[in-house]
């Protein structure tokens, strides 16, 4: 059932909260190459699955199997808020995300890439909610990680960075990564799509 | 066996309606015989008849927080849904015995040594187990998914024990360094056994009931938790308890 | 190693880019003391027997409340999910706070107690206790805090649910510590007593960061 | 005044929605008393002496650490932005929130204050001078406390800054609410201290809404 | 100048904040019946603009001229946060939001006209993030005022959210009112347009 470039299987994953029923049942494979977009309305239970994936909410049925037992060494997880501390620097906020995820690369070209040149040495608390976002999202510019996932990318972006961040997940998923995103307001093309709605999971692609 | 919450459902209705009755029985027994029977004391007359009470109060509290710290150790360790259930069910009685043994304690020192409180070491410990409760119950209140409180409240729990144990030593160094052994509660050596029998019954008979209260609350919270399950909208059809 | 390295490194410039939160504990530290002498009475030798109390007391509330904030940005942020799924065990990062958040907040303390102990007339014979007691206790009262901090991060509840929680963990720490500097002042011996304090500490420093990695845990969603 | 009506019952219900926001300070309040006895000594003549300064600096910590949480969730959740452009002037729902305030947190202190005595040790007849005091000087805490707040708001930084800009504030209070309960201890005639306690309530009840609806204007950027 | 339709003047505004000039010489007149749209990169000052239309943000140059000296009494603010407290139920919430505005209408109809029919008294915590912004949006279906100013309603709403918020707001224009907002994603048509960009602020209409 599953050949070597299976990257994530869910196996009847289900997922209760507040007393509804979230999900249930959820089956399916991905693959190294893949891009999978989540969508559902609001309080559909998006954020809730990620989370899950990324083994920061357990309280869940049925499983969800990694490729390798080690998968967190080779995982790029952004949640909603972007894991970016105001007193530190875009360029040491970066900085200490490699350290902590083990991700080698340059930093500075990575800032510069998502349009911070020139704010790398400003703190953090001092930029737009757009920047913070970008200071993480810069990450995706540096060593290229097995999987991603990624809870709303596109937040306070703008309309250039939005077409930047697609050319990135393209390539990345293109060079072998797994690309796995939610978001409301794009969809995208190519990529497959789970759509969740009224307690079901449907993979729409 | 019992980690499953519906075997426990199955097996506590048929515990529950023998250990009911049993309980009440031994605590009314106990309550009788030592407030009604027993010999009055040499010293205190009748007012040492509260012991009825504030000795089981008293050590049904400390079970109830060891209880409180094992359910947390196999939640936290083992996440078994039934020792997070626990967790919810143990600590509600507890605090009231906690409560009990204080307020009982307090009004026979009023007797027995002419003020409500004193700063003695049972005493210090028993409030500062009242405190724990409270935290363990407070934890649980703040945090809204029922399986992350029951979690978070057995973490507590489990560093409580320890500490507990902590407490109760160095309540009594400090009592020992400050003072001597002005004000020592009888040990057992003087109880008369007129008076131990019924005292060992009720204690007896509270813990029961103790266990009784446990078992009602922790059937309440599994069914609440299982309500969308086979099982339990079965038993609602037909109309079971 | 290297890990904890950066994440020393880190700790100790986030605290250091605001100042304040090194400074107010140790404000706090003092200001606390110094209401003693205003609300119960200025008097020498009433001061002197209430010392090591009060010394303990302000020292406890202070470390307690500096906890407070311990995890809340790192969580509003998103550090802490990050360093949840990020591949070291949690407890390297945390420990790297810890002793950041102990040196920077916790040491001061320690530092100028001796100060305090003479304000509040305590003979000079007893200051070395109070500094060492309180080098004893007060990472003890870190880890032990931050484990009340690791479980009601999120829940944006101030300090004093913080309190409630943690208060009655710090019974013995308090008890001992308080019981040295007395001692110390009564002209006894203290190094049973000081004993005491190291093993309580050996214990919390052995136990206290698993059980700070697991209130994060869990805290999270676990 | 329908505003100030509803103002007030939406205040109400959320502390009554989160039960441990008015137990918390009771408790805080309980157990730092409780550390006294332990740490400074459990015999009861030494306890009756410091026994007002111990209640009156346990309640002040209690009435500042609730206070510290009292505009965050509302700043957070952008509630005060609405608050600060709404139609009315912000004295009212600052009123509101004051009131419902003081009426589930510290009125509760007040009226668990002469158990508290009891315990330690204060002569039974100075146990209505300490209800009494709390009640004219609870109030005047809270309303101080709620400018430090006020100005602390979205900094973010806990409880502990707002100690450090509050505490000094409440010294008056301090001196002559714990000055009363000794006197009363003492069985001296309290009359006197008690007007001055009542002097301050009334001052900071008429400047201290004002001030604190400053405060917030401030901290959102005017 | 002015006549009796103009709801809005700004004279030479201009706003710095850490040390750079995020505009300045901004002047317009926007009428009543007209929509108009910020738009600018993040960081580019939308909020801050905004906050210090509605007088939350008082540290600018120039003037900005309200049409009446009591203009808080008709205006409407939604900010980046839905200022929804999660102790409070939707109802709670948006009765509070109408007492402190003097805002008339039903709030039950508002809450079923935001798709929140059936969370009335679920307490707000318990909503996904969406479902709390959908609370604050509610007010727009409620006693209309004479001016809104919105900072990023479209922030976490669904498509059919979107789409439902578009027609509202044109609806509001028609009856009369000024809607100002602020977006990144969507570029509104038939709105006029104001884009921040370098510290200048031009009208792209
Ligand atoms: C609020 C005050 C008091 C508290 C919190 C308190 C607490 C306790 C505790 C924790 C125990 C131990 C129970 C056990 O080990 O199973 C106990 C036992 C006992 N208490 Fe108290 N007590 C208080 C006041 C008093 C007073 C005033 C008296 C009478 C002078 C008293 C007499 C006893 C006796 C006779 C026992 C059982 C003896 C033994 O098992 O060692 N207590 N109390
Ligand atoms: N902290 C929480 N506690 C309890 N339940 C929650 C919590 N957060 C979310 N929920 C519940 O889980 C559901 C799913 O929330 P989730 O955040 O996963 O939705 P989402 O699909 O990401 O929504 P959005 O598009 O608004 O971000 C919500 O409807 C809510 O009922
Ligand atoms: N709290 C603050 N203190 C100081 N400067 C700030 C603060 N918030 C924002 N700024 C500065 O003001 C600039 C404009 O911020 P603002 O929030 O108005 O941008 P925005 O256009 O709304 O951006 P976004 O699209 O990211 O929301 C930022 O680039 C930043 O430099
Ligand atoms: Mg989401
Ligand atoms: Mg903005």
């Amino acid at each position: 059932m599953s050949d070597s470039s299976t990257r994530l299987e869910l196996v009847q994953l289900g997922c209760e909260r507040d007393d509804r029923m979230l999900f249930s049942g959820l089956s399916l494979t991905a693959r190294a190459g893949e891009i999978w977009q989540i969508t559902g309305a609001n309080g559909a239970g998006k954020t809730t699955l990620l989370r899950i994936l990324v083994g920061l909410h357990g309280f869940f049925e049925g499983e969800r199997r990694w490729w390798q037992p080690q998968w967190q060494q080779d995982l790029l997880y952004l949640g909603h808020q972007p894991g970016v501390r105001e007193e530190l620097n875009p360029l040491e906020n970066l900085r200490y995300a490699c350290a902590l995820n083990h991700q080698a690369g340059d930093p500075m070209a990575a800032l510069a890439a998502v349009g911070l040149r020139g704010f790398e040495d400003v703190p953090a608390a001092h930029l737009s909610a757009g920047q913070k976002r970008r200071v993480a999202l810069a990450r995706l510019w540096l060593q290229r990680k097995a999987v991603w996932v990624l809870d709303e990318p596109y937040t306070a972006i703008d309309q250039d960075g939005v077409a930047q961040l697609d050319a990135q997940m393209q390539q990345a998923a293109e060079a072998g990564s797994l690309v796995i995103y939610t978001s409301h307001h794009r969809v995208g093309d190519g990529v497959q799509r789970l759509h969740l709605e009224n307690g079901r999971a449907e993979v729409v692609s | 066996m019992l980690g499953s919450p519906r075997y426990f459902y199955t097996f506590s209705s048929r515990v529950l309606p023998w250990l009911t009755p049993i309980a009440l029985l031994t605590l009314a027994a106990g309550l009788v015989w030592g407030l009604a029977f027993a010999p009055a004391d040499y010293q205190q007359g009748n007012s040492y008849r509260i012991i009825f009470i504030h000795v089981p109060a008293s050590s049904g509290a400390l079970m109830g927080y060891m209880a409180l710290g094992v359910s947390g150790l196999v939640a936290v360790v083992w996440r078994m849904k039934m020792a997070e259930v626990m967790l919810k069910s143990i600590a509600p009685f507890g605090a009231a015995l906690a409560a009990i043994s204080l307020v009982t304690g307090a009004l026979w020192g009023k007797p027995t040594w002419g003020t409500y409180w004193q700063w003695d070491a049972r005493m210090t410990s028993m409030l500062i187990l009242l405190f724990m409760y409270v935290g363990v119950i407070a934890l649980q209140a703040v945090i809204r998914d029922p399986r992350q409180a029951a979690r978070a409240a057995g973490l507590l729990a489990m560093v409580g024990v320890i500490n507990v144990v902590i407490v109760k030593y160095s309540v009594e160094w400090v009592q020992t360094l400050h003072q001597g052994s002005t004000l020592k509660m009888f040990g057992e050596s003087t109880i008369d056994p007129a008076m131990k029998y019924p005292l060992l019954l009720s204690m007896l008979g509270l813990w029961l009931l103790y266990a009784v209260n446990v078992l009602l609350r922790a059937r309440t919270e599994v069914l609440w938790r299982e309500r969308r399950s086979k099982w339990v909208s079965k038993r609602v059809k037909e109309g079971e308890h | 190693m290297n890990t904890f390295r950066a994440a020393l490194g880190r700790e100790l410039l986030v605290l250091w880019r605001s100042p304040a939160e090194i400074i107010n504990p140790l404000f706090f530290f003092v200001m606390v003391i110094s209401l003693f002498p205003l609300a119960i009475s200025p008097k020498p030798e009433l001061l002197a027997t209430v010392a090591p109390g009060v010394l303990w007391v302000a020292a406890l509330l202070a470390v307690m409340l500096s906890l407070d904030g311990l995890f809340r940005r790192d969580q509003e942020s998103g550090v802490l999910d990050m360093l949840l799924t990020a591949p070291v065990i949690p407890v390297v990062p945390v420990l790297a706070k810890l002793l950041a958040h102990w040196l920077l907040t916790g040491l001061p303390l320690v530092l100028i107690s001796p100060l305090l102990g003479h304000m509040l007339q305590l003979p000079d014979g007893a200051l070395g206790t109070v500094m060492l007691s309180l080098l004893l206790g007060t990472p003890a009262l870190t880890i032990v805090g931050a484990i009340g901090a690791a479980l009601t991060v999120g829940l944006n509840r101030g300090g004093i649910l913080l309190a409630v929680l943690v208060l009655p963990l710090y019974i013995p720490v308090l008890i001992f510590g308080a019981g040295a500097v007395s001692a110390a002042a009564g002209g006894a011996n203290v190094g049973g007593i000081l004993a005491i304090l190291g093993a309580l500490l050996a214990l919390t420093i052995s136990l206290g960061p698993l059980a700070v990695s697991a209130g994060l845990k869990i805290s999270s969603g676990n």
